[in-house]
């Protein structure tokens, strides 16, 4: 598990495609799954068959290919291979690069095996778009490949059909087709950026020339390829470097969270952040945003506006930098002062400066951003442009719109769908599903039996990425070869094979289509030996130097004239189809006399469900959201001012009606939401989806028109009396109410005095200290770092066999994470400094845990680490009662048992405890020991990062390092050495293992007085007394 | 007035009191008694197998290395069990026809593997690690005892956590020079060095051998 | 009463407590060994007349039994927590006497009380549910509200005439001699 | 019987001056032995019968569902069972407090209640016995909190304030079953002896163990009895006291406090006189006991309560001073949730029925109304609970971590357990007033000898033919 960070490529190996583990026969297997946990469910040793039937039979591979066909075999079995599989050391990991492309971006991945079985997914380090870091939606990709509950079979209909009797009706198609060149035909597709279905599609097009091509996201980012084709004439991608930048300028960026390239973004951003290490080099960040976003959190200045008034702002900023009309830096703005104080910082940082603008912004501020990145001389230094990523059809006019227009003209009678779940995503306005319905050969290319499949006749399941061959493109034109860790079970074909059908071949094979568009490449890039080079480029997980070439352009110099004279009026995304519109709203609904004043509308993708894609993913359902800490939910956000104009409060129902569109969603008051701005999560509200998914929150798309896609106004806000929701949140009290949990400061303070966050720490005791001689493991967690994107949270989840424990008992707060990330707010509701602060088990060395505990169930081992023995835990609780970090999660039933995913989906490497059990963070003792055994084997000493935590692995800033303390040299001890390194709580004298270093803003001087007052001890001063729980709570 | 009890009253009293102190330490000796029973261990049991394995014959008759099928027991956790391969690199050459081995010619024939009852088995929330045993000089004899001279494999040692801690607390009786850990017939002798030397060699710190976290995670 | 059967000896039954301590009194000076008073509650005078070690036996075995409880108690946790199985439990020395002490003292009280229990049954050489006394006439008044005194034939200072003689110098209700 | 004998007036003797050793003897045990069972104890046994049904039926779910069942989360891992177990165990404290200690220094009204107070005791410390084991997330293995290594080689963990509590409670609970069962020896003689039928004699004959009352057995007797009053005195107060521990040792703010265990035994005395007057009161009537449990018991223990009640209203106040004492904002946080927060219905529940009420008990009137001393008995029990909820889970509700704030809210399996468990106490009660002397008989006997040393027995030759 440890080396792949040392010699890498040893330890990443070329799946052996005939040798792939598959899963024939699931249902025998799942059965069994649930029968044998729940056969265990009250004892310890309840995973007692499962990790031998994993682990110790080397035979658990080939026995997944019988399961189907023999008969239930006996745990006490032992079955050996016949055959062995070169390479495969039973009970050691092995690890295989691909990539996964959660928002149509590829993000490099290593994913470990088990015995054949993946377990576990990690970031690859080589590959760009992950820099080793993984994000909370790629850590859980994994669960979905395991999900019971996903398509296999190919239906038509509805009713179960099979891929011969598909291809038959597919081949009379085509010649009808051919015999028409193509017209009728239509693809629809998502984001594309595998060359190999670019290639396909190409080839398509020889034999049907009529072929259209339309594409759509739900969420796509449509407005920012429109503003830069505003802005520069022509479609670009833009590649920032926030390493390079001192200051920042986000607007409502997706920069930290979801932007393609957002890992890597995030790692640079950290890099100029951490303060005890860059000290004054710390950059400084403002966020301008209608609802709160990653980066408006960490921002030292975050403003919370309107649309309109961040274009405004942005038009007034435009005017006082020169990057637009002169006079438009008078333009009357609420935070005009704020707006010219960073006016101000921008230009002192001239060439160092950067402004992004997030994906959901209209195309105006996206060309406005590029304007001033011009302005201030980012192009040079901070902003560098590729031809897009992404691939365009070429056809002018490919939204979802025209497609549904022309399929209403009759133009369609041949519909493939490669797009993901468009009947759900769709516009309200447009019906898509009627029209789907009117096309009379149509085929959906899908995960699941999703709203879309059931308005087609074909459903061809859609093999998960790591089922499949394909290859992607990231952020920056990087390509990465996705090859399949597992054999697709059931039907599931990819989109690949699909056009494969198309095009004539009945029996397509994934590998040979992939392989034989790469060595056409590497024809072309004059490659000799192409298994050499093939081979490498699977080991690697990236193909060499194929990232996009840089290209050099400006913004045109008319731009400012191509913008509206005066700031347009709000909610004006342009249709689909691409074009920038500034025309106001349609959907807009004039308010009734009477009627309570109307608000903004904000449709913005949920931050792990996305547009709806993951909600069949149990992990991401309960993680908690960043800001709200709700689970299995979405709300209507609203800013406290609007919730005490409309006299609402968390838990409200209301009916939203917008232009007679009517929708009734519970609200939740969130502090930083631009007030009379109402944010509706999309992704939610799924009725036709897995047991997980389905009917989880409210479907946001209903109130989503085409012409309102990001934003719209005009709605207005109807309570419903006396009715209240039942949201699940995890986290009930957002204010450190002036305990000792978050120290912080300025860049000024601490550089003043570096030592200002460390006080009150006493070492005194009764007791001797207990000697640490060997190694010392230890944690640091840098809160300037953590961006609270919970990626580690997952990761600590897929790591440690966390169960996913479902609403009613998240209601009941006993949600399973052993790694939490702490929510709070300081300041005003209006406009709060927000903390995130990740907090595992502490491993206290004076652990108040243990001393409780009656049989010895939680005790110290020589390294220090706070071991948790399951199998000796009788569930007194005592131990979590006292543990001041509450750190401790309890098997009130029988989670694991219960868990639908199928049980060769846990990691063997750690006990799946069963119920009346207590279980917390270990630090990964699995990994630390294994590392150990292997360091010991060969008696030497385990090297610094040799050893990685789930959570330090996956962290994407580096918020979190983990090594022995008693190592000087180690990157824990330096993090520990820093004047800034604090323990929680530490008056109780609990000596934790795991100390944090003070989080420090930088804020702009000129701005002291606005938004986020802060000292040493903040809280204490600027916080409403005990109990202030604003942020409601169901 | 008449007695209510008569003389017998006072035997039965006295043989009920005696039957009620003998009940108590009968239970007693069933709490500890119990888990130590082999019934209860399966120590010395012979589960049946598919085929009658001998490592008497293939260990001490022939002289096969155990490594030769055990091949993954120095790398990993898992000393691994013989793919049906390795059975047929001989077994295609001699006993070619023999009746007892016909399972193991089905299993290559059909692509089926082997199904050994297994002998030694641990609850799973026991992470045992071979390749470290192995690394550290302690041999294979320790926990599967004579297993060289088993014409057919049984189960030698208890597994109780109790003995594991025998071990693990004091294990200088239980170490071997490295060259002898495979031998299944190795004795202690003159020359052999000291179970503390051999502690000094392979860096062993037994305080730090019952941490909890070294098997249970 | 049978002449043959060997007598298990004479009973007196008496209405007062003083009586029966007199009757006791002179028993005692006579050197009688084998005797006691059969009486519905513990009363002083009749415990004053009445010489046993009984109590003092009892005493000192509890007193015994404490002092090995509470070592005991004390021991099983030290030697289990420090000698046999020493964990690093939260930082905390392995010899947390303080911590030992109160379970220590729980097992000192049982044990106290326990052979407390067992040794007011040996001494009284309980239970025995048959004896001959209880064929006494109206014995079961012994119970209730009635004092008897029991002398033994098995005494070799024993005389059944002199016995009756002293009874009746005592109003004894009634005096009947019983088989063994 | 129909006519009802004369109160004897609370500052009478505590015992009627006509009573001798017979017609004590007769009274009390005619109770068992001819007394035919009234119908308010059928009532009585077949709704505290149902109770305990209850309790055994939630018992099982909970072994089947999980402690999950309950209300209990993360933060607030202990609920219900804790409360019922802390106050179950103060009301058993309450009885043997009163027959040991009270033994010792030799009050003579102590002799009219022991016995009753005793048996509580049991069925109180038999409820609370459950309580530890059912909150377990693993019920079935309770034992490995015994010294047993056998096969794990490992011990339990000496230091843990929830082994002391093991220990405690079971030998707590084994000594009392001794303590209560010696005290009935000589009474089952009694009974052995005016039994009528066979199956009563053998019953009673067995339970005497041939109890002879022999001067000599009678000092064997008074010896053990003596020293196990004076061990159970001083153990009942361990006992208690450890169950504070359970919580003082623990670092949650509002637990963290060296005051607990003397207010833990205080509330454990006051529960138990509660319980005992609650109790003594309707029985004294129903088996017309006035003369033998009389007025003077009642206002006897009525001042105790007042008295007990007076000293935990101080240990009120200082739980009130010490956190604005420390000024930790952690334990004022946590005073302030317990008072005026989410669980301050509790803590202002708990302050009437245990405190302001009781103050009543200053006027003779109302100690002397029994309707009213009953009441408020039954008040303070209720109050006691109530006090141990709130001490339980507004503490682990709202301590270090805001974060991790969260309310508890007991569900219908955690009321189940509650009141099925008097239900269990209650059973056992009724069974034990039908079977056994409610008033140790040999007992009284000494006390009327003491008042009369002169004429101590019957004047009138009682049963003579």
């Amino acid at each position: 598990m440890s080396d792949h960070s040392g010699h890498r490529d040893a330890s990443r190996e070329i799946l052996d495609w005939g040798r792939l583990a598959t899963f024939d026969g699931p249902p025998e297997i799942l059965e069994r799954a649930r029968r044998q946990l729940a056969a265990y469910a009250t004892a310890g040793a309840d995973s007692l068959d499962r990790r031998r039937f994993l682990q110790l039979t080397a035979a658990s591979m080939a026995l997944m290919g019988l399961a189907a066909c023999g008969p239930e075999v006996d745990p006490r079995d032992r079955q050996p291979y016949v055959e062995q599989p070169v390479g495969i050391v039973p009970g050691r990991p092995r690890y295989y690069a691909t990539a996964t492309a959660p928002h149509g971006y590829g993000e490099g991945v290593l994913i470990e095996h088990q015995m054949g079985r993946p377990i576990k997914v990690e970031g690859n380090p080589d590959h760009p778009a992950s820099l080793g870091a993984t994000s909370a939606i790629g850590q859980a990709t994994i669960l979905s490949l395991y999900d019971p509950f996903r398509a296999q079979a190919l239906t038509l209909d509805g009713s179960i059909s099979s891929w011969p009797a598909f291809a038959t009706a597919m081949i009379e198609r085509r010649r009808s087709l051919l015999a028409q060149h193509g017209r009728g035909l239509a693809l629809l597709t998502g984001t594309v950026t595998s060359p190999t279905l670019i290639e396909q599609i190409e080839t398509l097009r020889r034999d049907f020339p009529e072929l259209r091509w339309y594409r759509w996201e739900a969420v796509d980012r449509d407005e920012a390829r429109a503003g830069a084709q505003l802005a520069y004439g022509r479609p670009v991608d833009l590649l920032p470097n926030f390493a390079a930048a001192d200051v920042i300028l986000a607007i409502e960026s997706d920069f930290l969270e979801s932007a393609p390239g957002h890992l890597k973004f995030a790692r640079d951003f950290a890099s100029r952040r951490r303060a005890s290490e860059v000290k004054g080099r710390m950059s400084r960040l403002y966020a301008l945003e209608s609802t709160p976003t990653l980066a408006g959190a960490k921002a030292d200045h975050g403003l919370a506006m309107s649309p309109d008034e961040i274009q405004t702002a942005l038009r007034r900023l435009a005017g006082s930098l020169g990057a637009g009309p002169s006079e438009w830096s008078g333009l009357a703005h609420a935070r005009g002062q704020a707006l010219d104080a960073i006016a101000a910082d921008l230009r002192g940082a001239h060439g160092r400066a950067l402004v992004h603008v997030g994906a959901c912004q209209s195309a105006e501020v996206h060309a406005l951003g590029a304007a001033l990145n011009h302005a201030l001389g980012a192009h040079a230094t901070c902003l560098s442009m590729i031809e897009p990523v992404g691939a365009e059809p070429r056809e002018s006019s490919h939204g979802i719109v025209d497609l549904t227009e022309a399929v209403s003209r009759g133009q369609v009678d041949t519909l493939v769908v490669l797009a993901d779940n468009p009947v759900y995503g769709a516009p309200a306005d447009l019906d898509f599903a009627r029209a789907l319905r009117r096309v009379p050969f149509s085929i959906y290319l899908g995960e699941s039996a999703d709203e879309t499949a059931e308005a087609v006749h074909w459903h061809v399941p859609r093999s998960h990425e790591y089922e499949a061959w394909s290859d992607v493109r990231a952020f920056d034109g990087t390509l990465a070869i996705q090859q399949p860790q597992i054999r697709p079970r059931g039907e599931r074909r990819s989109a690949h094979e699909l056009l494969e059908v198309i095009s004539g071949q009945t029996t397509p094979d994934g590998l040979a289509i992939v392989r034989q568009h790469w060595q056409m490449r590497a024809r072309e890039s004059g490659v000799r030996d192409f298994d050499a080079y093939w081979t490498q480029a699977l080991r690697a997980g990236v193909a060499p130097d194929t990232a996009a070439q840089r290209i050099e352009v400006t913004p045109r110099a008319d731009l400012s004239s191509q913008l509206a004279p005066r700031p347009a009026p709000a909610a004006t995304a342009p249709p689909a189809s691409g074009e920038p519109s500034a025309a106001p709203s349609t959907a807009a609904a004039r308010p009734a006399p009477g009627a309570p004043p109307p608000v903004t509308i904000l449709f913005r993708p949920d931050i792990y469900l996305w547009d709806g894609r993951f909600a069949d993913n149990g992990w991401l359902q309960e993680m908690g959201r960043p800001f709200t800490r709700l689970t299995w939910d979405n709300a209507a956000l609203v800013s406290p001012r609007t919730a005490r104009r409309l006299e609402l409060s968390s838990a409200d129902l209301v009916e939203i009606d917008l232009g007679g569109r009517r929708l009734q969603a519970p609200v939740w008051v969130l502090p930083g939401q631009a007030d009379d701005c109402v944010t509706l999560p999309l992704g939610y509200g799924r009725r036709r989806a897995g047991p997980v998914g389905q009917d989880v929150g409210f479907d946001a798309y209903t109130l989503r028109t085409r012409s309102t896609l990001w934003q719209t106004s005009g709605a207005i806000l109807r309570k419903l009396a006396d009715r209240r929701h039942q949201f699940a949140s995890i986290q009930h009290e957002s204010h450190t109410l002036g305990r000792d949990l978050v120290r912080e400061g300025t860049l000024g303070q601490f550089l003043a005095n570096p030592r200002f966050a460390s006080y009150g720490h006493s070492d005194a005791s009764l007791y001797p200290r207990y000697p640490y001689p060997g190694i010392a493991w230890g944690m640091s967690i840098n809160l300037d770092a953590c961006i609270g994107c919970h990626a580690c949270v997952t990761a600590c989840q897929a790591e440690n066999n966390s169960p996913v424990v479902g609403k009613t008992e998240v209601i009941r707060d006993r949600e399973m994470h052993w790694l939490r990330i702490d929510r709070y707010y300081e300041g005003s509701p209006e406009e709060p400094a927000t903390v995130f602060q990740p907090v595992p088990c502490m491993q206290c060395e004076n652990a108040p845990c243990e001393v409780v505990c009656p049989v010895h169930a939680t005790v110290h081992d020589s390294e220090g680490i706070n071991d948790m023995v399951y199998n000796r835990c009788v569930g007194t609780r005592f131990c979590s009662n006292n543990c001041p970090y509450k750190v401790r999660r309890f098997n009130f039933f029988a989670y694991t048992a219960s868990d639908p995913r199928p049980r060769e989906s846990w990691n063997p490497e750690v006990t799946v405890r069963g119920r009346g059990v207590m279980e917390k963070c270990t630090y990964c003792v699995q990994r630390t020991r294994t590392a150990m055994i292997a360091a010991d084997r060969d008696n030497r000493r385990v090297q610094d990062g040799e050893v990685k935590t789930a959570c330090q692995q996956a962290c994407p800033t580096e918020a979190i390092v983990f090594g022995d303390q008693n190592d000087a040299a180690s990157a824990v001890a330096r993090r520990k050495a820093s004047p800034l390194d604090y323990a929680m709580l530490g008056a109780l004298n609990t000596r934790p293992r795991t100390t944090y270093e003070a989080l420090i803003r930088n804020p702009n001087p000129a701005l002291a007085s606005n938004g986020t007052p802060r000292s040493a001890r903040s809280g204490e001063a600027t916080l409403p007394a005990a109990g202030g729980r604003e942020t409601g709570d169901a | 007035m008449a007695a209510i009890f008569t003389r017998r009253a006072n035997l039965f009293t006295q043989i009920a009191l005696a039957l009620l102190v003998l009940g108590g330490l009968f239970f007693l000796a069933l709490v500890w008694g119990v888990p130590l029973m082999n019934y209860n261990t399966q120590v010395s049991f012979t589960p049946r197998q598919p085929v009658p394995f001998s490592h008497k014959h293939h260990v001490s008759g022939l002289g096969i290395d155990c490594r030769y099928c055990h091949d993954s027991v120095e790398l990993a956790s898992n000393a691994g069990m013989p793919p049906t391969e390795t059975c047929m690199t001989c077994h295609s050459q001699v006993w070619t026809n023999a009746a007892i081995l016909e399972p193991v010619r089905a299993s290559l024939a059909e692509h089926k593997p082997l199904r050994w009852e297994s002998v030694y088995t641990l609850p799973d929330y026991v992470f045992f690690d071979h390749s470290i045993h192995i690394a550290k000089g302690v041999g294979c004899t320790e926990c599967h005892g004579p297993i060289g001279d088993m014409p057919l494999t049984y189960k030698a040692t208890t597994l109780y956590m109790s003995w594991c801690l025998n071990c693990h607390r004091n294990p200088a009786p239980h170490l071997r020079p490295l060259k002898a850990v495979f031998d299944p017939h190795w004795r202690r002798t003159a020359s052999t060095p000291s179970g503390k030397e051999l502690m000094a060699i392979y860096r062993i710190h037994p305080k730090t051998l019952t941490d909890c976290s070294v098997c249970h995670r | 009463m049978s002449a043959h059967a060997k007598p298990y000896g004479l009973v007196g039954e008496f209405r007062t407590p003083e009586e029966a301590a007199a009757v006791a009194r002179e028993l005692r000076d006579a050197g009688l060994t084998r005797w006691d008073i059969y009486g519905p509650a513990p009363l002083e005078e009749i415990e004053h007349a009445v010489p046993t070690r009984r109590g003092v036996a009892v005493t000192l075995v509890m007193f015994a039994a404490a002092i090995a409880g509470a070592c005991w108690g004390y021991f099983i946790q030290y030697w289990d927590a420090v000698i046999d199985f020493p964990i690093n439990v939260g930082g905390r020395p392995l010899d947390g006497w303080p911590g030992f002490v109160p379970s220590a003292w729980e097992i000192c009280a049982l044990f106290t009380v326990y052979f407390g229990f067992f040794a007011f049954l040996a001494a009284s050489r309980l239970p025995r549910l048959h004896h001959p006394i209880f064929a006494v006439p109206r014995f079961d008044r012994a119970t209730q509200d009635r004092f008897f005194v029991g002398v033994e034939a098995i005494d070799e200072r024993y005389d059944a005439a002199r016995v009756r003689e002293i009874f009746a110098r005592h109003g004894v209700v009634e005096a009947s001699e019983i088989a063994a | 019987m129909p006519e009802r004998p004369a109160e004897l007036g609370y500052d009478g003797p505590v015992i009627g001056p006509e009573q001798d050793f017979s017609s004590v003897t007769a009274s009390l045990s005619d109770l068992v032995l001819e007394k035919r069972t009234p119908r308010w104890w059928y009532a009585g046994a077949a709704i505290s019968g149902a109770l305990f049904v209850l309790f055994i039926i939630a018992c099982i779910w909970t072994f089947v569902g999980g402690v999950g069942v309950w209300g209990v989360n993360i933060p607030v891992a202990w609920g219900f069972a804790l409360a019922n177990y802390v106050w179950w165990i103060g009301i058993a404290s309450g009885g043997t407090f009163i027959s040991s200690l009270f033994y010792l220094v030799g009050s003579d009204w102590r002799n009219g209640v022991n016995r009753t107070a005793e048996s509580l005791t049991l069925f109180a410390a038999a409820a609370a016995g459950m309580m530890p084991i059912l909150h377990l997330g693993r019920q079935g293995l309770f034992y490995w909190l015994f010294p047993y290594s056998t096969v794990m080689g490992v011990w339990p963990q000496f230091l843990s304030p929830l082994l002391w509590d093991f220990f405690a409670l079971l030998c707590y609970v084994l000594t009392s079953i001794v303590f209560w069962y010696i005290g009935l020896i000589p009474d089952c003689a009694t009974l052995r002896d005016r039994a009528t039928t066979r199956g009563k004699q053998v019953f009673y004959g067995v339970l005497a163990l041939g109890w002879r009352g022999s001067a000599r057995d009678w000092r064997a007797y008074k010896a053990a009895y003596l020293i196990m009053a004076g061990i159970m005195a001083p153990m009942v107060v361990s006992v208690h006291s450890i169950v504070g521990l359970d919580f003082a040792a623990g670092l949650i703010a509002g637990w963290h406090s060296t005051q607990w265990p003397p207010y833990f035994f205080i509330g454990a005395l006051y529960s138990g006189w509660a319980v005992v007057l609650a109790l003594m009161i309707p029985l004294r009537r129903l088996y017309s006991l006035e003369r033998i449990v009389t007025e003077r018991h009642l206002d006897v223990i009525a001042k105790l309560m007042l008295a007990t009640g007076l000293m935990l209203a101080y240990c009120y106040l200082m739980e009130a001073m010490e956190p604005f004492y420390s000024g930790d904002p952690t334990k004022v946080t946590e005073y302030m949730a317990s008072a005026f927060g989410h669980y301050g219905a509790t803590f202002w529940a708990r302050n009437t029925l245990n405190i302001f009420i009781p103050q009543l008990l200053w006027l003779p009137a109302v100690r002397r109304n029994k309707v009213a001393l009953a009441l408020i008995s039954v008040g303070i029990v209720a109050g006691m609970w109530i006090e141990r909820y709130n001490f339980v889970v507004s503490a682990l509700s709202q301590d270090y971590i805001p974060s991790k704030w969260g309310y508890f809210g007991g569900t219908f399996w955690d009321w189940a357990i509650l009141i099925g468990s008097a239900g269990l106490v209650l059973f056992g009660f009724f069974i034990f007033i039908r079977l056994l002397p409610v008033v140790s008989m040999f007992e009284i006997r000494e006390i009327i000898h003491k008042r009369r040393p002169d004429t101590g027995t019957s004047t009138r030759p009682a049963g003579d033919t």
